[in-house]
């Protein structure tokens, strides 16, 4: 790995990082939109087409405001908390594989040659991918945590209580349904669970080969309470509606972060959203084939795109390019979802949110572990 | 050298972090402190290649129990304390004295020994989906009997952490 | 079939007393009374028909040496559950089961207002029983059985009205006064069997010891069952078990302090006379006790009030002739005493009884008087018993207590220091009885008013009919050689004749001198007869006399009307000083010596062990201190070491 | 010694998990609160898992991983036990001074 | 078959715990009843002509040492054997209503101490008869702390330690034999047939006399749980304190453990040092007869009493068992089982008595014969048994011993003697006190009622054995007598065999 490489790939991870900062604004727009389209009613609509320069004012107005500090907080925590808030997010995201990696022809720079390359189009190809997110993303308990703490508020401290109890809670249930995806496919590795779900419907069991050509071979159709129970959890670690109990506006302001505004204000929303972010991704791959289009594999994909291009660069990267918004537009749909429940469901009650959390999703994640293991040995079974 | 460079620079954020949790009259600090320490931990892990057990650092300690740990700081509202350190003069003296001179036993044996423990070429990377497996054959084969063990443990913990932590104050009850 | 005989024999009383144990409860005094009376009625015919058996054997083996089964076997020791019936142990049985029966069958009567009539007969059949085991006993063991089980009858009938804390304790201390004569007993017959190697009686008798002339082994095993011999039969210094022992109902005075279980001694060693023979130091102890012991209990008599406790002085005071006859070889005189006693003091006894029972259980002498005309049965069968005791010619204790004193100073053994304390006893006697029979029968009635006297049920009177018939005939079965060669016919000392060689002759014992002996009779008989009237004379008519002459001598009517302060002097000087000893033996060994010690041990490793303590004050990290000192040790071995 | 700042071996990760288990040490014998304490606690442990995690890898055999494994179950284990001890102690005496739990001597 | 009856109360206090409360009582009468006709196999089998030992089980425990799981019944522990399966149905019939508390754990108690007894009787390995030794402390020390009087934390302790501290001694011998051993056959052995061919050094008059400590350490031990005179006190206070069934599992069987481990152990293993102490040991019996005799005669307190009479009683078994010969050796192992049931049913009636009236102090007694006279008939003859008097079980014990020692050393004899009046002295003045005289304190306000068909029927048993005994005593005198006739005979190198055909 030499220098150049570590450059590229540090602008690989610049890149990654900013355009998930950019979509958060994207998604506030979706998600106001939304909920007016849901509503019956028109959102913001002023502020450029569609209202979409919305987002633009709304940023403005962000860094113009005031900074507001409570004179009994804890200065340095209530600063640090917003900045932690950023890194799960920031950092899960590095481990999502947005496509396939296209190669880069060697070139010259500055008198010395570089390359040829491969680029990964995600931020690093991390061994135990699963392993990585779910780590990085258990830090999400902290940010909430301070931010409720060091506003020296009552209401923000049990909103961060609440947020940090829920998210340990959840994080059970959401590793538990996850391990039968990963007995599945046998391995940590996210590209190897996209690449495994390539192609058509087709397992085994007892032995037997048994093909539905009608489907695509999505984990879905593996593991559907897995997907649900994995769904729900979503939801609840990323602490939103119909989990909202942190910032429960009713009950607790707006929970942690009541004390906070403008800029850093903006930093949770941008956590909030990358687990959002993050959360449908995981999703995507792991239950809905990752990049891959349905019913055609990549080598179709390839001979379709050398019909019209050639290059042993170029098919690749459009390929890549292709694969890339196949896996963009996939998210967008869950996000949309992610909305889309916003709006539909009612609040939980934070005891019913805990004993549905322990009481039924972590049981269930244990029943389908069970079940699954089940399944695999009846596939092998001969 | 990246190596080394890296390894440093965890090795500084982890020793620092550790010695901020034993030195800072906070509590909140150091339970803070403590995260980063853990973190560091897991980061030197995952440079030890051992990936797995990095993110576990992460998820168990990192996302669970220090989460408890600031959790609890932060129900009881500690503040700074005035006095962190515990009273006596001479046993301070001595349980700092030792604690160095232990330190610097340990490292000074290790360096005599260096040659003996070998260097880090002897490094083999693997396959780490496989070394999962294998570790996980490990568990339930070679050390089944300590892992049920444990399950017994850790259900004991449960009942035994929620009976304390319900009850009213035992015998000292006001 | 003599084991079928010796079967029913013993066991028939034992059955008895069980039937009667088990229905202890009952208060139909004369159910119980006819079985108790029934039961040692078959006992006695069961005697008289071994009896008839024995009378009709050869002489040589007149004898019948019964093994039921082995009772203890262990080592070399072997004794079997064995019974002997010989010439000597069927007098003691006949008179026992006769006297017994009679007494039971007055037991009914004197009984019947009483609570528990049935214990009391159980109570008595069993004495009976145990009674037997003692004299048909074949050897020391079984022997021993019946006098500890005497002994516990005994104890169980003093202290039978045990509502009465005196009557217990008098119960009490006849069972422990016995139990130190058992004692010596027990280390006589160790002595016994280390010397033979058996328990056996016979192998004892013939066992060839050699006479032991000093103070050897032999004497010192003879001692030691006289011991038990004094204990048994009243004797100094264990003889003040006896008149409290009075506390019992009357008949169980008559029967077992009187008649039978205070012989047992005598008994015993008449028993064993072939060996006690071989000891004349042990003999002259005997002697000499006996004596004493006539003497003293004769002086304590004069001065009681308590009519039961003037005949059991008496009691006593014959029981040490007897001793005194045993002590002199004259062991055929004992057993005749035995005899004769047993009638006429029964008799008194059981006329006392009888007197009590009308007197409403009044026993001061003070309080009667004049009973003459109210009890004529009573008093003309007293009259018969107080003329055997005191001596009166050609009645049954005229034989009997003269061929005591004869003896004492005819044998070789004798002396006349003995016959001297002898016929002074037998004076006193003649006194103290003829002062019982004059306050209570004749002269003025000092009756209460609300006490009205009456003769007793026939139930009482037969058996007193029968004992006076007894107590005037019976010395007929010893006539002196001396009265036999005076009379016509020539009536052989029947008994004598009867023991034939059981009884070891005395050695040395020379011809006898009849004119000494019809002289020492004349003189003993004079002498009964003048204190006799003396007696009679001082209470009925000059008793301003007799108070002048106990205000002369005070001293000595205060040291004799208190018994010489024995009692005080055993409670003071034994008893007291034990009990204290014991208190201090608990309170300064057990409490405050061991215990202490264990307390200073212990205190010691308490006190070390605040001190380890202090090391574990709670302090957490002082541990985590220790656990790292510890860590820097053992660190510093692998480094340095 | 070392023989060089530039090559990272055994030894180096050793002497870290020797440092840190000290550091933990030290706090566990001077500091006054539990909670604080209870950290030191985690990070000797923590100290234990870098020397295992080390040896494993220099040596190449997985049975260090798998003490890992142990030595985190059982952290937290007593991390919860020691929490809800100090809850309990914090709720008697409003403070949680490791001197409270000499009050537990019988 | 001896496993059998040994294990037996194991399992049953193990089932005892699984089942419901008001099932444990009926259940363990049952078991106890079973297991003593369970015990009573070794009489109908036991061979009389033999001093071998028989029924002889033998498995390896912990081989490297030379321990085993060796087992066998002989004439000397045949009996002890039958008393404790005997005492215990007897025991629980008699706390039947006396124990109403943890009635499980009671039990469960009983019948693990039984086990442990019946261990140290016929245990015939030195490390196993150590092993059940020391585990009948426990359940002894929990009956006496656990449902005792109000001082009984301080009577188990004192219990347990006294017993404890002289063990610590044994097993200290104990092992120093088994490297003894590892001398002389080449191999380590705790096997009692092999401890007893052992040629322990005996130096005349020297301190470090091996043979002499040896004996004292075990002496020790055995001298504690008898109790021996200076190390006695922590008898009266167990007894006053122990709930009656511990009272008589404590007199009738566990003091027997100790003159027991007397004759297994310390006579035939040292027979030069028993020569040399056999005085001191003689005296220290007669002294214990005699002042626990005297002391007894001033105690206020009526179980207080009956424990001093122990202390005497077992004096007796002492000065029989160092007379060293046929008559004394026997007379103590009768003895000792006349203990066992004489002052086990003294026990047991102060028991009965003590239920009806919470007292026992004497001077609040008085008259009660009045008021009970079947309980006060059976008192007076186990108290007649108790001073020994001709046709009950204690005469025929106390006569052998008393032979038995006067033949070897006649002031001992003399001086035991004299133990006999003071005997009769204590425990009649005791009866005088509480039966007789006008009706005491107690009596007159409590209505008392007499003896029930069960109090009726456990007194009746042992009235039986008493005269049973008393009267045919032949009948257990035939089943010791080769054996102690072979002890006696070959003390100074005995050996022990085991029965060819087993």
């Amino acid at each position: 790995m030499d220098r150049m490489e570590i450059f590229i790939n540090t602008v690989k991870i610049v890149v990654i990082f900013l355009m998930m900062i950019q979509v958060v604004p994207l998604l506030v727009w979706v998600e106001r939109r939304g909920s007016a389209f849901i509503q019956h009613r028109f959102g913001p609509n002023r502020v450029g087409p569609l209202g979409l320069l919305q987002l633009l004012a709304d940023a403005v107005k962000f860094i113009n405001k005031e900074e507001f500090v409570p004179a009994a907080s804890n200065r340095v925590l209530f600063y640090l908390a917003p900045i932690l808030a950023l890194l799960p997010g920031m950092l899960a995201v590095l481990a999502i594989p947005f496509s396939t990696p296209f190669g880069i022809p060697s070139f010259e720079f500055m008198g010395s040659s570089y390359g040829p390359y491969t680029l990964q189009v995600q931020g690093a190809e991390i061994p135990l991918g699963i392993i990585y997110i779910f780590g990085v993303s258990s830090l999400a308990a902290y940010p909430v945590l301070l931010a409720g703490w060091a506003s020296s508020n009552k209401y923000s401290l049990m909103g961060g209580l609440r947020a940090s109890a829920q998210t340990i809670s959840y994080e059970l249930g959401l590793g538990m349904s996850v391990v039968g995806v990963m007995m599945l496919y046998g391995t940590f590795h996210l590209n190897d669970m996209i690449a495994a779900q390539e192609g058509l419907l087709a397992f085994r069991f007892f032995g037997n080969e048994i093909n539905l050509p009608f489907l695509p071979n999505w984990g879905i159709f593996f593991q559907p309470i897995g997907f649900i129970l994995f769904f729900v959890c979503i939801f609840a670690e990323s602490n939103r509606l119909p989990f909202d109990l942190p910032e429960a506006e009713a009950e607790l302001v707006a929970g942690f972060h009541t004390e906070y505004s403008g800029f850093k204000m903006l930093m949770f929303y941008i956590g909030e959203y990358g687990h959002m972010i993050v959360g449908s991704a995981l999703v995507v791959i792991f239950y809905f084939g990752g990049y891959h289009i349905p019913y055609v594999s990549e080598a179709g994909l390839t001979s379709f795109v050398s019909q019209y291009f050639t290059g042993e660069y170029l098919v690749p990267f459009l390929v890549s390019f292709i694969y890339l918004h196949v896996f963009i537009l996939k998210l967008a749909l869950f996000l949309w979802i992610f909305v889309w429940v916003r709006w539909s469901l009612p609040r939980f009650r934070y005891d019913q949110l805990m004993s549905l959390g322990w009481k039924t999703l972590l049981p269930w994640s244990i029943f389908n572990m069970i079940l699954t293991t089940v399944f695999i040995y009846a596939a092998n079974a001969a | 050298m990246t190596e080394a460079i890296s390894f440093y620079l965890i090795q500084f954020i982890i020793l620092a972090s550790a010695l901020a949790v034993v030195l800072v009259p906070n509590p909140i600090y150091s339970a803070i402190s403590l995260a980063v320490s853990m973190t560091g931990i897991a980061a030197l892990f995952f440079s030890l290649e051992a990936y797995f057990i990095a993110g576990v650092q992460l998820v168990v300690y990192a996302g669970a129990v220090m989460v408890l740990f600031v959790m609890v700081v932060m129900l009881f509202d500690l503040k700074k304390e005035k006095r962190a350190f515990s009273r006596g003069t001479l046993s301070r003296v001595l349980k700092t004295t030792l604690s160095v001179l232990i330190f610097s036993m340990i490292a000074g044996a290790l360096s005599m020994s260096f040659s003996e423990l070998g260097s880090g070429d002897s490094i083999a990377k693997e396959d780490i989906t496989r070394s999962i497996k294998e570790l996980s054959a490990l568990l339930y084969t070679k050390y089944v009997f300590a892992f049920e063990a444990l399950a017994i443990l850790l259900v004991m913990v449960i009942v035994g952490a929620i009976a304390l932590a319900k009850a009213k104050g035992g015998t000292h009850a006001k | 079939m003599e084991k079928i005989w010796i079967a029913i024999l013993l066991l028939s009383p034992l059955l008895g007393a069980m039937i009667n144990g088990f229905r202890f409860r009952s208060q139909n005094y004369r159910l119980a009374g006819s079985i108790a009376t029934i039961c040692v009625g078959i006992s006695f015919f069961a005697s008289v028909a071994l009896f008839s058996k024995l009378l009709g054997m050869p002489v040589e083996s007149r004898f019948f040496n019964v093994s039921f089964f082995d009772w203890i076997q262990v080592g070399s020791l072997s004794v079997p559950m064995a019974f002997l019936v010989d010439p000597i142990s069927i007098v003691m049985m006949l008179i026992i089961t006769g006297v017994g029966s009679l007494i039971h069958l007055f037991s009914i009567g004197y009984m019947s207002h009483d609570e528990r009539p049935a214990k009391y007969f159980s109570y008595l059949n069993f004495f009976i029983f145990n009674m037997l085991l003692l004299v048909m006993g074949e050897n020391l063991l079984i022997m021993f059985i019946g006098w500890e089980g005497v002994g516990l009858c005994s104890y169980l009938l003093i202290g039978f009205w045990f509502t009465d804390k005196e009557k217990a304790a008098a119960g009490m201390k006849a069972f422990i006064t016995n139990r130190i004569g058992d004692a010596g007993l027990l280390l006589g017959i160790f002595l016994l069997f280390l010397m033979v190697g058996s328990l056996s009686f016979s192998d004892i008798n013939s066992a060839g010891l050699s006479e032991d002339t000093g103070w050897g082994m032999l004497t010192l095993a003879l001692l030691a069952l006289f011991v038990g011999a004094t204990g048994k039969s009243a004797q100094i210094p264990l003889y003040v078990w006896l008149p409290d022992a009075m506390a019992g109902p009357t008949p169980v005075s008559a029967l077992i302090h009187a008649a039978t279980m205070v012989t047992a001694g005598i008994y015993m060693i008449v028993r064993l006379n072939p060996i006690f023979i071989l000891s004349p130091n042990a003999m002259f102890v005997i002697a000499l006790v006996g004596a004493l012991t006539a003497f003293f209990a004769a002086s304590m008599g004069i001065l009681q009030w308590d009519i039961k406790k003037i005949l059991a002085y008496s009691t006593v005071s014959q029981l040490g002739y007897m001793f005194l006859a045993l002590g002199v070889g004259a062991f055929t005189a004992g057993i005749f005493h035995v005899m004769t006693h047993a009638f006429f003091k029964a008799l008194m006894f059981l006329g006392s009884g009888s007197v009590i029972h009308a007197m409403h259980e009044e026993q001061d002498i003070r309080k009667m008087g004049g009973l003459k005309k109210y009890m004529p049965i009573t008093h003309w069968t007293f009259v018969m018993g107080w003329l055997a005791i005191i001596g009166t010619p050609f009645l049954s204790g005229f034989f009997s207590k003269d061929e005591i004193l004869w003896m004492s100073v005819h044998s070789p053994r004798g002396s006349w220091l003995l016959w001297l304390i002898g016929f002074i006893t037998a004076g006193m006697t003649a006194f103290y009885m003829t002062r019982l029979m004059t306050l209570t029968f004749w002269g003025k009635s000092r009756v209460p008013k609300d006490v009205h006297p009456h003769e007793s049920p026939i139930s009482m009177t037969l058996p007193l009919i029968v004992l006076a018939v007894l107590s005037v005939f019976g010395g007929w079965l010893g006539v002196p050689h001396g009265v036999s060669s005076l009379l016509p016919g020539h009536i052989p000392h029947l008994l004598e004749v009867w023991f034939g060689d059981l009884i070891a002759p005395i050695p040395g014992l020379g011809k006898a001198n009849y004119a000494l002996e019809y002289s020492l009779m004349a003189m003993s008989v004079l002498l009964a007869a003048g204190s006799a009237f003396a007696a009679y004379k001082l209470y009925t008519e000059k008793e301003s006399l007799l108070a002048a002459w106990v205000q002369k001598a005070k001293g000595l009517h205060n040291l004799v009307a208190n018994k010489y302060f024995v009692d005080e002097f055993y409670h003071a000087r034994i008893i007291r000083p034990c009990v204290e000893m014991s208190k201090a033996l608990w309170e300064f060994v057990d409490v405050g010596f061991i215990d202490k010690i264990t307390y200073i041990v212990s205190n010691a490793f308490q006190d070390l062990a605040k001190a380890v303590r202090m090391t574990q004050n709670g302090n957490l990290q002082r541990y985590a201190l220790y656990i790292l000192a510890g860590l820097f040790v053992s660190l510093s071995f692998v480094v340095w070491g | 010694m070392l023989s060089s700042i530039g090559e990272i071996g055994l030894n180096h990760y050793l002497i870290l998990s020797a440092a840190l288990f000290c550091i933990g040490m030290f706090g566990v014998l001077m500091r006054k609160n539990a909670l604080v304490i209870l950290m030191s606690i985690e990070l000797m442990l923590n100290a234990v898992n870098i020397s295992f995690v080390a040896f494993s890898r220099y040596q190449n055999n997985l049975d260090g991983f798998v003490m890992v494994f142990f030595v985190m179950a059982v952290a937290a284990a007593e991390a919860a036990v020691g929490l809800a001890l100090a809850v309990a102690i914090f709720k008697r005496f409003r403070e949680i001074n490791i001197r409270f739990f000499e009050h537990l001597k019988g | 078959m001896i496993s059998l009856v040994l294990f037996f109360p194991l399992a049953i206090a193990l089932i005892l715990a699984f089942l419901p409360k008001y099932w444990v009582r009926p259940v363990a009468l049952f078991a106890s009843i079973l297991e003593f006709l369970f015990s009573l196999h070794f009489v109908y089998h036991f061979d009389k002509s033999t001093s071998a030992l028989q029924f002889v089980e033998q498995v390896a425990w912990i081989p490297q040492f030379g321990i085993s799981y060796f087992v066998g019944i002989d004439g000397i522990s045949i009996w002890l054997v039958i008393l404790s399966t005997f005492i215990l149905p007897i025991i629980i019939l008699a706390s039947w209503t006396s124990i109403d508390d943890k009635i499980k754990t009671f039990h469960i108690s009983l019948f693990v101490l039984l086990t442990a007894m019946l261990g140290s009787f016929v245990a015939m390995d030195a490390v196993l008869f150590y092993t059940f030794w020391e585990l009948s402390l426990i359940p002894m020390y929990l009956i006496v702390g656990v449902w005792g009087g109000p001082r009984r934390i301080y009577a188990s302790i004192k219990f347990f330690i006294y017993t404890m501290f002289g063990s610590v001694f044994m097993l200290l011998a104990l092992i120093s034999l088994m490297f003894m051993a590892e001398q002389q056959l080449g191999q380590m052995t705790s096997n009692l047939l092999s401890l007893y061919q052992l040629n322990i050094p005996y130096i005349e008059g020297a301190w470090g006399n091996p043979q002499a400590l040896m004996f004292l350490a075990f002496a020790l031990a055995f001298a504690i749980k008898v109790p021996m005179f200076p190390v006695h006190t922590w008898l009266p206070d167990a007894h006053t304190e122990a709930p009656t069934p511990g009272s008589v599992i404590l007199a009738g069987v566990m003091l027997k453990m100790g003159t027991y481990g007397f004759l297994r152990f310390a006579i035939p293993l040292f027979p030069e040092a028993v020569n040399e102490f056999t005085w001191f040991f003689m005296f220290l019996g007669v002294v214990g007869i005699i002042y626990g005799a005297l002391v007894a005669m001033v105690q206020p307190d009526i179980k207080k009493l009956v424990a001093y009479s122990s202390v005497s009683h077992m004096g007796y078994v002492v000065i029989g068992m160092f007379a060293l010969n046929a008559y004394g050796v026997t007379g103590s192992i009768y003895q000792m089982l006349n203990h066992g049931i004489s002052t086990g049913a003294l026990f047991i009636l102060v028991g009965m008595i003590y239920d009806r009236t919470h007292t026992r102090k004497i001077a609040d007694y008085g008259g009660l014969a009045k008021a009970m006279p079947i309980f006060t008939i059976a008192f007076i003859i186990i108290t007649m048994s108790s001073i020994a008097v001709p046709g009950t079980n204690g005469f025929i014990g106390e006569f052998l011993i008393l032979m038995g020692t006067f033949l070897s050393d006649k002031a001992m004899g003399v001086a035991a003697v004299v133990g006999v009046v003071l005997g009769a002295a204590y425990m009649l003045w005791m009866v005088k006190k509480v039966f007789f005289g006008e009706a005491g304190k107690v009596v007159k306000e409590t209505k008392l009622e007499d003896l029930n068909t069960r109090e009726l029927g456990i007194v009746t048993i042992l009235i039986i054995m008493v005269f049973w005994m008393g009267i045919y005593p032949k009948f257990f005198l035939d089943y010791t007598q080769v054996s102690v006739d072979h002890l006696v005979e070959n003390i100074s190198s005995y050996s022990l065999e085991v029965k060819v055909g087993e």
